[in-house]
């Protein structure tokens, strides 16, 4: 077939890109070349729009062993033991197949990290879909979290931490994150660069069909009408080959036999050998008709940018083939040898004794296109003046509970009660809680994690909100006794050929990247996602934080729940009541503008780690750190998870008390302290400059009061934040 | 004591079952499904997970396997042999227990803690375990416990239930049934009590930093009465 | 050749699946159905020319492994 | 009136459970088939007596809700 510019206009490519390619080549590409240019060249693959301002992030700190640029990130937990995580996004995919979709993205996040040769030991993720009431929802909810339970459950790793919001600009477009750690002994992690001339180039896992032909290209394209067209891109997932796949590369990888491994993800065949190639500087020689396919008369075409599932490419040192074989046969897995390294530094396709396809690596990589989109600033919108009078009709009472049961501070114990969380044996903190925690299998050591984004703060001030989900991440670690060591992000974005939707993205990243640079927070790895959005409208700005910390000794993990009567609570760091974009604002007064909250560097750190000291000294039995709905909405979690009422008591300040206990002041955490350490605390508080707030006593009575008078009884505040979810899914 | 865990393609809690049993002294061996003979055990345990991904039937594919013909022919000689939640559909599917294990009622993955009563302790699982209710763990997509009329009665007439689901006072109404079990049911026994398949997982209670510590009575108490 | 077959719960057996899927399509709009049973269908692609010799091997696998004939039924179907 | 309904995977969409149960079957010593692939059954027993009626109604379930058709067709069956 003569490639003409509209094929390759179809293929997503651009007039200029297509003239690019033919330069390169110095002739026009055949079509199989054409289909390996636009999908290493479109946004997902190529990061043309974000690779300039992804330089800019913070990636080095003393624990980072491997930051962006492999499959995964990878950080040290001492003693030889190394954590390995990525999060990413399977947004387009979910939408239109949401079980399959998810399952999917699930499947992928964790082939990136048992790639590196560490066994999955949990599992993340970060769900987002329209208005509630918009037609779709339900059904996409319900596929989504079928879906992840039906990858994540069958492969038996814990799903232990996870976030789920609601808002309509999601309404045609969800978003699907998944994140998984992996666990791996320093010095004996896999990465995927090739290395030595001759060696045999490896195809293991499932077989070759037309799975998602054009996927990566479809998770660049603009969602429009157009959707229908597109519908047979979707994979279907087989969690039980990758379960299979896992065990033997484990196998595989306790030897010495590979060189280089690669899961083959996103353009499949076509971005795994590139980009194996490409880091070691060679060539590769590929012969297409040793490629397991599961269909007859597959076209180099389709066995070249084929999304099936479940696939890996390993470079093996020679001789090591039988080996291998062996292995991969033992658990039922496909294997073929299907070329070598050369050191022409070009990909090299034959099929049928025929040369269908050579091209220079770097053509393909280095030689991408870059654009410096245009992007435009957003504006600090202006703080609203709350009239006193507005407050006047409300009772805490009724905003308590209206709050609790709204969808996005629901209790979403309805999704993780169908992931399979406990499996593994040990999960010490398990979702609903501020971070999921695993133990080290066999160490007194344990991991927290959590997954972060708030994107009604990103929408109103990308800056301030890429500032807060990074602090907002670093809050949840350190609330379960967590020392924050990195994270990973997932970028989900409208086009970055909408100067808005660009601004949002260079604003964000601006903020992450001082919060990262402060806090000492680095990023290690991650994943953007564009064109999220139906027709011209892009979604609020997600960008979604995953953190890792470390518990050196699991036994001094905090939990949120409260635990004992009498004891003191107290909130620290400085409220001062502005409820500008909280929930308070957006959902009971219905005012939907003004600035996020903002961020102080200098309290977030100093009130982080003096809370770690606290907790390290043993003088903490609980914490939780304050975010969407306030304090009292942190309180009454915590009443309810422990089923312990509380007495509580507005310190006198001059704010309304509405505005002391709904606003989303940022950095504050409430505790929970025994009468006898009161003193020794509120002297290391005042030592460290910490302002605090003495807020009441836990009783024994089950009820929430304000100064002795209003009460409400503990059971009303769980069944407003737990029924709305269930009733909503069940009905 | 010695005790084999079969290891299928898919199981996903053979470790987890594996370091419990070694935790409460058993010498353990994790057989791989593709062997011919089960290495000399005074318990066999079928572990759970997804044994070829609970593919048409959870636990059907396994049954076929040529251990689990080992398997059978231990238990039929009087063998002890524990199913845990798709060990349990494996056993069911094998028919060395009665009934089978349908989808959970809401259509949905379940993973919890829940409490568990003991019906019946004459037999080496339950004998002399100091408490009634038990607080256990559930993982399972399909836990739904169902058996013809005839067959409800013939498993009742011979005290074959071994565990109902409950509230922590040991009451069985339906509104503590988590899956839609008939009856409640969470585990049940061949006739002569050395089969024993539930859905609950009693490896995931063994230490107090995880769900609770109710599965350690019950591998103590297995042990002891294996001595 | 091919063979098809489909397998049925039995039926004084529950069916979950069923039952939800009436639900759901009740609150979609669909209020007139007496009852939905869900089953499974098997398209197998035998090499045995012999319709006869096929099915009675397609028999022997619904027994042996396709159907738990403790709740379901099989039917082979001619379509 | 009851109808039947046959959901399948389109044609190049991966059928993990098919190929399972096709290695499964084949260790069982059955080696001689081409291919297998599941496929859903649905029994509808709706209230209405016109067979054309009830077979637009069921029509509109599958596409709205029975089949996901990014992967599956339907077929409705005169059984
Ligand atoms: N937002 C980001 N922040 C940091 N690193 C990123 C980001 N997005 C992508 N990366 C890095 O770019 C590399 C390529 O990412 P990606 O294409 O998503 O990986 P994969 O090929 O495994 O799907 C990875 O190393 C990833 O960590
Ligand atoms: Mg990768």
């Amino acid at each position: 077939m003569i490639v003409s510019e509209q094929i390759a206009i179809d293929h997503g490519l651009k007039k200029d890109e297509f003239k690019k390619i033919c330069q390169l080549l110095k002739r026009t590409p055949n079509i199989t070349e054409l289909g390996i240019f636009s999908a290493m060249w479109n946004e997902h693959c190529s990061y043309k729009s974000s690779k300039i301002h992804l330089k800019t992030l913070p990636t080095k700190g003393k624990r980072v062993i491997q930051g962006p640029g492999e499959n995964a990130g990878v950080v040290d937990i001492d003693d030889g033991d190394a954590i390995v995580f990525k999060i990413e996004s399977h947004n387009h995919p979910s939408f239109i197949e949401p079980y399959q979709g998810a399952a999917t993205g699930v499947g992928g996040i964790m082939r990136d990290v048992f790639t590196m040769g560490a066994r999955p030991i949990a599992n993340l993720n970060s769900i987002h879909f329209g208005s509630p009431q918009h037609k779709k929802t339900k059904n996409l909810l319900r596929g989504v979290v079928h879906g992840i339970g039906g990858y994540g459950n069958c492969m038996g790793v814990p799903t232990i931490a996870g976030q789920t919001s609601f808002d309509s600009s999601y309404n045609d477009n969800i978003l699907v994150n998944a994140m998984t750690l992996g666990l791996v002994k320093k010095n004996k992690i896999f990465y995927s660069k090739a290395a030595g001339l001759n060696k045999p180039i490896i195809y293991v896992g499932s077989k070759t069909g037309r799975d998602g032909i054009h996927g990566a290209s479809m998770a660049s394209a603009n969602f429009d009408e157009k959707i229908e067209e597109k519908k047979p891109t979707v994979q279907v997932g087989d969690p039980f080959t990758e379960k299979l796949l896992l065990e033997a590369c484990l196998e595989l990888m306790t030897g010495d036999s590979i060189i280089a491994i690669q899961d083959m993800g996103a353009a499949g065949l076509t971005s795994s050998s590139v980009e194996m190639a490409s880091k070691g500087n060679l060539g590769i020689e590929i012969n297409l008709n040793n490629i397991p396919c599961r269909e007859s008369n597959m076209t180099p075409y389709e066995i070249m940018l084929s999304e099936s599932q479940e696939r890996m490419l390993i470079i093996l040192e020679n001789g090591k083939e039988e080996l291998a074989k062996k292995i991969f046969e033992k658990w039922n897995l496909d294997f073929a040898v299907i070329g070598k390294t050369t050191n022409s530094k070009k990909i090299e396709l034959f099929f049928n004794n025929n040369q269908v396809a050579s091209i220079p690596i770097n053509t393909l990589v280095e030689n991408s296109p870059v654009y410096d989109r245009k992007w435009k600033k957003t504006k600090m919108p202006r703080r609203n003046k709350f009239k006193k009078e507005v407050f006047k009709n409300l009772k805490i009472i009724d905003v308590l509970n209206k709050i609790l049961a709204n969808s996005n501070v629901c209790s979403k114990e309805w999704i993780w009660q169908q992931f399979d969380h406990t499996v593994m044996g040990d999960t010490i903190q398990k979702p609903g809680g501020d971070a999921g925690v695993v133990r080290i299998h066999g160490t007194n050591k344990a991991v927290a994690t959590s997954v972060d984004s708030s994107a009604v703060y990103c929408w109103a001030h990308p800056f301030t909100g890429g500032k807060q989900i990074v602090c907002e991440s670093w809050r949840n670690l350190i609330s379960v006794g967590a020392t924050p060591i990195a994270l990973t992000n997932c970028l989900n974005f409208g086009s970055p050929e909408n100067e808005n939707n660009m601004g949002e993205f260079v604003e964000c990243l601006q903020g992450i990247a001082e919060a990262c640079e402060y806090l000492k927070y680095p990023i290690v790895s991650g994943n953007v996602s564009f064109y999220n959005q139906t027709k011209d409208i892009g979604i609020k700005p997600t960008p979604t934080i995953g953190g890792v910390g470390l518990i050196k000794n699991y036994s001094k993990m905090v939990t949120m729940e409260f635990k004992e009567v009498n004891s003191i609570v107290l909130v620290i760091g400085k409220t001062e009541g502005n409820i500008d974009q909280s929930i308070f604002a957006r959902y009971i007064l219905d005012e939907k503008n003004g600035p996020p909250p903002e961020i102080n560097f200098f309290n977030e750190k100093n009130i982080g780690e003096t809370l770690l000291k606290l907790i390290e000294n043993d003088l903490i039995k609980s914490a939780h750190d304050v975010s969407l709905g306030g304090i009292l909405t942190a309180i009454s979690k915590m009443c309810i998870k422990g089923n312990k009422g509380i007495n509580l008591k507005k310190p006198k300040l001059l704010i309304h008390e509405l505005e002391y206990f709904f606003c989303e002041d940022q950095g504050r955490y409430i505790i929970e302290v025994h009468p006898n350490n009161l003193k020794t605390i509120k002297n290391i508080l005042d030592k460290n400059a910490v302002h605090y707030d003495e807020l009441g006593t836990i009783n024994d009575n089950n009820e929430l009061y304000f100064n002795d008078k209003i009460k409400v009884a503990i059971e009303e505040l769980k069944n407003s934040n737990t029924y709305w979810l269930k009733d909503y899914m069940r009905k | 004591m010695k005790s084999s865990v079969i290891t299928f393609p898919g199981s996903n809690c053979d470790r987890d079952i594996d370091v419990a049993l070694k935790k409460f002294g058993f010498k353990n061996r994790m057989v791989w499904h593709a062997d011919v003979e089960l290495p000399k055990s005074d318990l066999v345990v079928l572990p759970g997970g997804f044994s070829y991904g609970d593919y048409l039937r959870c636990g059907s594919m396994a049954a076929k396997t040529k251990i689990m013909q080992s398997v059978i022919n231990f238990a039929k000689g009087g063998g002890l042999v524990l199913g845990i939640c798709n060990g349990f559909q494996i056993l069911v599917e094998t028919g060395l227990v009665p009934g089978v294990l349908l989808r959970n009622k809401y259509l949905e993955f379940i993973c919890k803690n829940v409490f568990v009563k003991i019906n019946n302790k004459h037999n080496i699982f339950f004998k002399s375990l100091e408490k009634d209710i038990l607080e256990f763990h559930i993982a399972h997509n399909e836990g739904n416990y169902f058996c013809s009329k005839d067959q409800l009665k013939e498993i009742e007439d011979n005290d074959q239930v071994a565990l109902y689901y409950c509230n922590q006072n040991g009451d069985t109404e339906e509104q503590y049934n988590p899956n839609g079990s008939i009856k409640n049911i969470a585990g049940i026994f061949n006739k002569e009590k050395n089969i024993f398949g539930l859905m609950p997982h009693p490896e995931r209670m063994i230490d107090k930093s995880l769900s609770g510590e109710d599965g350690s009575l019950f591998f103590k108490n297995l042990i002891n009465n294996l001595k | 050749m091919k063979i098809s077959v489909v397998i049925t719960l039995k039926k004084d057996v529950l069916d979950p699946q069923g039952k939800i899927i009436q639900q759901t399509l009740d609150g979609m709009g669909f209020n007139n159905l007496n009852e939905i049973r869900q089953g499974k269908f098997f398209e197998i692609d035998i090499k045995e020319s012999d319709p006869k010799k096929a099915k009675i091997q397609v028999d022997d696998m619904c027994k042996k492994l396709l159907a738990n004939l403790v709740i379901e039924n099989y039917k082979i179907l001619e379509l």
